[in-house]
């Protein structure tokens, strides 16, 4: 189905073809872009998060599309190459004249589009947890901020319910998420009483197989007498080997609990979970939750995706969320121009899936509940603590120095 | 004429434990043509790739002209003066002949020289006269690529010529000839020795002989025997391990 | 009329930013997009004719030449970098934000000198210039040619990778050098700035092209293409094959840098990604694919083989790889000669 | 008679403690509760030592216990799995709690393997409480293993106690170990206890003398079984490099499709109760045959018309490889794909001398080598072999002497691109069954036979277990980047010493 959508975009993608057609005439369809990695290293995550926003605009135009206009996907496949993300952004704004886009995973590719968007006034919707220390007037942020996951994690392990920490392990992959979520964990611990005596810090590379030294080396660590806990910023595809081999050598949670803030139920999807049950991840939203909206969610995600055992994760909810903040905003605003729709963002509410309320503030990032799950065995996390009440991104964390004298603006 | 020649003293070259050189000594004076001959085996390329440098030996002194020769790059030994011809001829096809000839003409050979090389009146007489010499004045704007085998092998021999060698060694120049190019290629070595030395390896003795010049035999990496074609053609030891088979 | 071929084409090229400034709505308007992708072919124009000096004229098949590209793109990234000045996010007079962020104290050595654009751009033919200058010497003074020295290029190129990727290296790490605000005085980002690097480029790559040509006839390209084809023989003829080699693969590397250096500003990020060994393997392809040992082929393999990259990630974004494979399988097979070995037949 | 007086035993040490049993049901009905409940019912329960915690606290442990309606709990059927709200759910906080409990409560268990879990479990726990229930069940134990575990737990209960002689016997039983947890426990009471400090510092010196050699071997160990990867992922590239002289740039990708044949044999076996067991090893042939028909189709179809042009073939198999794996994307779907270790290749082995390795890499270094032997035996033995190194020496006599070199060629790369699929085989236990699984391996591989020496199987053996330990042993002081980094400049500036690698062919047949 997409294929038919996307030949239709194929063709003024040529570029031969002037475009003397107005985009906005009443009546025409409104074009969203979506810019996810369909091939490449990324397009393990990013694949599931293309078939969510095509999912939600199926459901949109069943709907009645957005104030009696149809809504139209343009697909294209930035293939988890930077550069790359930047041109096809390009071409979504230029060519395809899009009004909204949806898309990118990791800073990088969103790092790439910035300057693209920015100049030409586009709108991009980012639905994965980040480093935070960014805010774009283009850009509305629909996952996490560190104070929105890691923090409240970390305080987690110091608590009674996760142990009682007295060391932590920051094992990351080298890229600037793990670093800064880092250096703002380190900061936290600091603040804390942990020394950094206690903390060790240790970077991978992207798809790193071979954890054999460096779990022998956290044993050790963990070996000096004080109650340590692994908090891991390692990325998607390395965490399979990872996990495997914090099985295989015999670390249990009750021994060294690991909280993790890029694995999620799509992740755990490729691994025996039984020698992991125990371990943590902190996420703003958990397939297991038990609510109305997210029931609807996943079997709307199930029935789309025509298999009964995929599994939803954080970042499609994010998706969801913007998705729909998106459709009401520009119902409100009653144009999809993005300056009106923009300044109709701020303060939309949406009954997420995870169960509260998110609401877009002003930093153009939402407010969310945190979840801290257990892995069980069956693959799902059991929600061993919540906040009450949904709280708002600090995307600028106080935890940096540099930030006081950040430049606003 | 100046200098001593071609001076191989004691060496040998091993392979993997075999010896395809042991002790092997040979004196070629200058302008001097020689013909090497042997079996299979008997180690007569690989004395050839000691002298051009491809091959270096374990022990034994190689000197031309007083340079010791096992210590040099191939290209600075062609430079002293020493050119080879192979047994399978290798010419740059993609080139024609008149590039092929010029490429081996006598002038600076690194890389911004060529990059500055601009073709006087003088070098293009020298390379068409080359041409000439070696029957190929027609085809010289010809691909070598498009030769004839016996074309190919004359082209190297006039690409050896520009060289201006002191010193031509020829593997096996006429396998594979017609009887005719066979008698022409004999008379353009004797042509050329004289002003050069010219070592030639053969196994046809019908054309060594036709060259009338002194003999080297090799066996199992080593001398045999040495004399005039007839005096080496008598010689039982000879006889023994090559003729009498 | 074969005279004529080459100068009409860089006239049509030269005209395309010119009809971005028509009115929009214009029947033969072309939008920035075009001039943006179509500059960023033109680097990728230089990267192939780069690499078809070497392997189409030489014999060098480097798999590793988008390393010379990407440390060509990173020192132009460094004084991009440099030129943010106090307009980052932490506005810090001096450091770029990654560095601020990563806690350095002082600009590292090594990117001292990059404020100033001639120096950077210097850098920019220097490193990669010297990276194979030192590869090279090593390499082709142990007579390591074909296949074994395609591997050992491919692993340069991986090994520089991974050290890229680490943040500690002080080069910004995955994310690598983006948001550049300016070039020269000129701020990038715009229309205007784009239609400029066009130029650039497109000057560059005729520049570059005119001097291969030129190589190429001389006796120098004479013996290189003596020495792809029979490179002892060559030694034997008394050319020192290791400088010629040499000389060639340093030029190369320097041009497939200079392509760098226009691509950065133009697609406005370099990380170091641009090492990935497919990366550098996609490049021989275009060149193979527009027929090598000819400087038109490279040209035309850049630009045909990237067109239909830009074209099939839209039109069939989960099907483009494998036309693209497929695409990679036939050339040697059908078209051993390119598309210009085709064309000519 | 041995389990009645285990019995009697048990009674007897519940009768020495506190036993208030009133108290039991309300313990139960807060297994219940909020987590902090639960394990305040737990640690109770284990210390009130009634027999009728142990089924509820390992129900617990299983998820296997239920909220009953009314306010009470009840068991599900062990081995079963149920689901839905009324299962209790625990967190790591009770895990803790339930560990400790169910030591105390399992210590004279007749099951040696529950002994052991228990000794563990109050190793872990290190309360004095535990000193006297340790002793007695230390003077009835016979298997060694679990009464060097117990004598550890003894230890650390003993430092938890209030009486100095005590604690001081704690620290000598500790530091006689070679143990980490031992050194752990050691360090642990370092920070509580001023006037042990000196006897602390000494044993834990001890420890970390005899633990010395245990970090080399397992460094070592660690070496080896990367070596190991290495191995399995070039040794079919030394057969169709090393061998036919084919880059094949697709050999990844041929490794990805070993691994995903293993998925698709586990799938399938699933339903079987008989197969299901064995489905890795049924995998190994099923990967073999499925890649090394691949191999053959490719070679017949494709890499034959461009022999003698190594480069081409460089281009076509990229162009092969990335087809391979968009394929392989569109088939099954981005995501990784789970692949089940059966239990045998779960958990650690312990070598003699306290060395500990993992299981699943133990049985890959296995693996290698025998995969490895096979090869060699295949290349030195047999009939196919013998023609395969025929065509490769000569291939126009070969054909003159009747051998069909199109079918050796065939049948050659067909018997690379199997290995490279056991490779995956091997890969989908440790790695990523994912489309990309491939692209990280092709570079290491392509080093290793390079390094070794091109068409030497020794070489490549030695080859990859040189670079596997050379990582291993730079990693803990470059970091695993560098250290990567470091290896792959070292190979480069060796193959400029010898560009023909560590075993050479040498001669003249080595020179064109």
């Amino acid at each position: 189905m997409n294929l038919r959508i996307s030949r239709r975009a194929a063709l003024l993608g040529l570029g031969t073809l002037p475009l003397a057609t107005p985009a906005f005439a009443q009546g025409a369809p409104i074009k969203v872009g979506v810019l996810h990695s369909l091939s490449g290293t990324m397009a393990i995550s990013e694949t599931a998060l293309r078939d969510t926003v095509l999912m939600m605009l199926e459901w949109q135009n069943s709907q009645g599309g957005i104030g009696g206009r149809r809504l139209e996907a343009v697909v294209v496949d930035p293939a988890s190459n930077w550069p790359l993300f930047a041109e096809k952004a390009r071409e979504l704004l230029q060519v395809h004249r899009v009004d909204v886009s949806f898309g990118c995973w990791t800073s990088v590719s969103r790092k790439s589009v910035l300057p693209v968007y920015e100049e030409l006034n586009g709108l991009l919707f980012y639905p994965v947890q980040y480093e935070g220390e960014e805010e774009s007037r283009n850009i509305f942020y629909t996952g996490a901020a560190p104070n929105q996951q890691a923090i409240p994690a970390v305080e987690y392990l110091l608590g009674p319910d996760g142990g009682e920490a007295q060391r932590i392990v920051l094992l990351g992959t080298d890229y600037v998420y793990p670093r800064t979520t880092n250096r703002i964990l380190r900061g936290f611990l600091n603040s804390k009483g942990i020394t950094n005596a206690d903390i060790m810090e240790e970077y991978t590379p992207f798809g790193h197989s071979d954890w054999q030294g460096i779990v022998a080396r956290v044993k050790r660590f963990a070996g000096e007498g004080k109650k340590t806990a692994i908090v891991s910023t390692i990325n998607g595809d390395a965490n399979v080997p990872f996990y495997r081999e914090l099985g295989n050598q015999g670390i249990k949670a009750e021994d060294i609990p690991c909280v993790a803030f890029s694995v999620g139920e799509e992740e755990l999807a490729g691994i025996d979970t039984r020698p992991l049950v125990g371990h943590l991840a902190a996420w703003n939203y958990f397939m297991s939750v038990d609510a109305p909206a997210n029931r609807d969610f996943v079997g709307m995600w199930r029935n789309y995706i025509k298999n009964p055992r995929r599994v939803t994760n954080d970042p499609m909810e994010a998706t969801l969320i913007g998705f729909k903040m998106w459709a009401q905003a520009v119902a409100k605003a009653g144009t999809t121009s993005v300056d009106a729709v923009r300044t109709a963002m701020i303060g939309q509410k949406v009954a997420a899936p995870s169960g509260y309320e998110s609401e877009m503030k002003a930093n153009h990032h939402l407010t969310k509940p945190v979840m801290i799950g257990e892995i069980q065995a069956d693959g799902q996390f059991s929600i061993v603590s919540k906040t009450p009440t949904a709280i708002a991104a600090e995307n600028w964390s106080p935890f940096i120095p540099e930030n006081a004298n950040r430049r606003r603006g | 004429m100046t200098g001593e020649g071609l001076y191989l003293d004691g060496v040998t070259v091993v392979f993997d434990g075999f010896r395809a050189l042991n002790t092997l000594s040979l004196l070629v004076a200058p302008g001097e043509l020689r013909a090497v001959i042997g079996p299979n085996g008997a180690g007569k390329t690989t004395m050839m790739d000691v002298i051009t440098g491809k091959t270096r030996p374990v022990s034994g002194i190689a000197r031309f002209d007083g340079h010791d020769l096992t210590r040099m790059e191939e290209s600075v030994i062609a430079n002293l003066g020493i050119g080879r011809k192979f047994q399978k001829p290798t010419v740059f096809d993609a080139l024609t002949v008149f590039e092929n000839l010029e490429l081996a003409l006598k002038a600076p050979r690194g890389p911004v020289a060529c990059l500055r090389w601009r073709l006087s009146g003088a070098a293009r007489s020298a390379i068409e006269r080359t041409a000439e010499q070696v029957g190929l004045a027609e085809r010289a704007s010809d691909p070598a690529g498009r030769l004839s085998h016996g074309q190919r092998q004359w082209l190297e021999i006039g690409m050896l010529l520009m060289q201006d060698p002191k010193l031509v060694l020829v593997d096996e120049p006429v396998a594979g000839m017609t009887d005719h190019e066979t008698a022409e290629t004999a008379r353009l070595l004797v042509g050329i020795a004289g002003e050069r030395s010219v070592v030639v390896v053969e196994h046809d003795l019908d054309f060594v002989r036709a060259l009338g010049c002194r003999v080297t035999v090799l066996h199992e990496g080593t001398m045999l025997s040495e004399g005039s074609i007839d005096h080496v053609q008598a010689d039982p030891r000879v006889v023994e391990v090559y003729l009498g088979r | 009329m074969r005279r004529f071929l080459l100068p009409g084409i860089v006239a049509l090229l030269a005209l395309l930013p010119l009809l971005n400034l028509l009115p929009e709505g214009h029947p033969i308007r072309v939008s920035d997009f075009v001039v943006s992708v179509a500059g960023k072919w033109l680097c990728y124009a230089i990267l192939a004719l780069a690499l078809d000096l070497a392997w189409g004229y030489a014999g060098i098949l480097s798999l590793g030449h988008g390393a010379f590209f990407a440390l060509g793109g990173y020192a132009i990234g460094m004084h991009l970098m440099r030129l943010i000045g106090p307009r980052g996010t932490y506005g810090h007079p001096v450091l770029p934000d990654f560095m601020v962020f990563l806690g350095y104290q002082e600009l590292p050595w090594f990117w001292w000198g990059f404020g100033h654009f001639p120096f950077a751009l210097l850098m920019a033919l220097l490193v990669p210039g010297l990276l194979a200058f030192a590869v090279g010497y090593l390499a082709f003074r142990s007579r390591i040619t074909g296949v074994y020295l395609s591997i050992i290029t491919q692993a340069m190129t991986y090994a520089l990778m991974l050290a890229f990727f680490r943040n500690d290296m002080g080069f910004g790490g995955n994310n690598g050098f983006t948001d550049f605000k300016e070039l020269v005085g000129m701020p990038l980002n715009t229309p205007f700035a784009r239609s400029v690097l066009y130029f650039a480029a497109l000057a560059a790559l005729v520049g570059c092209f005119l001097l291969s040509a030129a190589m190429t006839r001389t006796k120098f390209g004479r013996v290189l293409a003596a020495i792809r084809d029979a490179e002892s023989r060559v030694r034997f003829l008394g050319y020192d094959t290791l400088r010629h080699k040499l000389f060639v693969f340093v030029l190369s590397a320097m041009m497939a840098g200079l392509a760098g250096a226009l691509y950065v500003p133009l697609v406005g990020i370099i990380n170091p990604g641009e090492f990935s060994p497919a990366n550098s393997i996609e490049a021989v392809v275009w060149v193979a694919f527009g027929g090598r040992g000819t400087l038109v082929g490279a040209v035309l393999g850049a630009f045909s083989v990237n067109a239909l990259k830009t074209w099939l990630t839209s039109f069939a974004p989960d099907l483009w790889l494998i036309v693209l494979g497929v695409l990679f399988i036939a050339v040697p097979l059908l078209m051993p000669r390119g598309l210009v070995g085709m064309l000519r037949r | 008679m041995n389990r009645l007086i285990r019995w009697l035993l048990l009674l007897l040490l519940l009768a020495a403690l506190p036993a208030r049993a009133q108290d039991f049901d309300a313990l139960v009905s807060g297994l219940a509760g909020g987590f902090a409940q639960q394990a305040e019912a737990v640690e109770r329960l284990g210390s009130l030592g009634d027999p009728r915690a142990l089924p509820l606290l390992r129900a617990l442990s299983e998820s296997r216990l239920m909220r009953a309606e009314g306010g009470g709990v009840r068991v599900a059927p062990n081995g079963a799995t149920p689901s839905g709200p009324e299962v209790i759910r625990i967190n790591n906080r009770v895990r803790v709690a339930l560990r400790g409990a169910l030591g105390r409560l399992q210590l004279v268990s007749p099951d040696p393997a529950e002994r052991l879990v228990a000794a563990d479990g109050l190793l872990r726990a290190r309360s004095a409480e535990d000193i006297p229930l340790l002793e007695t069940a230390l003077a009835r134990e016979s298997v060694p293993r679990i009464r060097d575990r117990m004598d550890l737990a003894l230890g650390a209960a003993r430092l938890g106690s209030s009486d100095p002689a005590v604690r001081r016997e704690g620290v000598a039983a500790l530091g006689a170990t070679a143990s980490p947890e031992a050194r752990a426990v050691l360090l642990s009471a370092l920070g509580t206890d001023e006037e042990l400090a000196p006897a602390v510092d000494a044993a834990v010196a001890a420890i970390d003398r005899r633990l010395a050699l245990r970090h080399a071997a397992e460094t070592a160990f660690q070496g080896l079984s990367l070596g190991s990867v290495l191995l399995l992922a070039a040794l079919g590239l030394a057969v169709t490099f090393g061998v036919m002289g084919v880059i094949n740039m697709a050999h990844g990708e041929f490794v990805m499709l070993g691994a995903y044949t293993t998925v698709v044999v586990q799938e399938a076996l699933r339903a079987s109760p008989t197969l299901a067991p064995w489905s890795l090893p049924l995998a190994i042939p099923a990967a073999f045959l499925v890649t090394a028909a691949v191999g053959a189709a490719m070679e017949r179809g494709l890499i034959r018309h461009l022999y003698g042009r190594p480069l081409e073939t460089l281009l076509l198999t990229f162009g092969v490889g990335m087809v391979l794996q968009q394929v392989v994307r569109l088939v099954f779907g981005a995501q990784n794909r789970e692949v089940i270790s059966p239990p045998w290749m779960q958990g650690t082995l312990a070598l003699p001398f306290d060395v500990t390795v993992t299981q699943n890499r133990a049985w890959i270094i296995l693996f290698s080598l025998a995969v490895l032997a096979c090869t060699f035996a295949a290349m030195r033995l047999t009939r196919f072999g013998l023609e395969m190194r025929a065509v490769v020496q000569n291939r126009r006599i070969a054909a003159t002497m009747g051998i069909r070199t199109g079918r050796v060629d065939a049948l050659t790369f067909a018997f690379g691109s199997g290995i490279a699929g056991l490779a995956g085989v091997a890969l989908s236990q440790i790695d990523n069954v994912s489309p990309n699984l491939g692209t990280g391996y092709i570079i290491d591989s392509f080093m290793v036979v390079v390094f070794g020496g091109v068409g030497s199987l020794l070489g490549t053996l030695i080859g990859a277990f040189t670079l596997g330990v050379m990582n291993k042993l730079l990693e803990p002081w470059a970091g695993a980047v560098l250290a990567k980094v470091a290896v792959l400049v070292g190979i480069m500036l060796f193959i400029q010493r010898r560009p023909k690698g560590l075993f050479a062919l040498k001669g003249r047949a080595a020179e064109s």
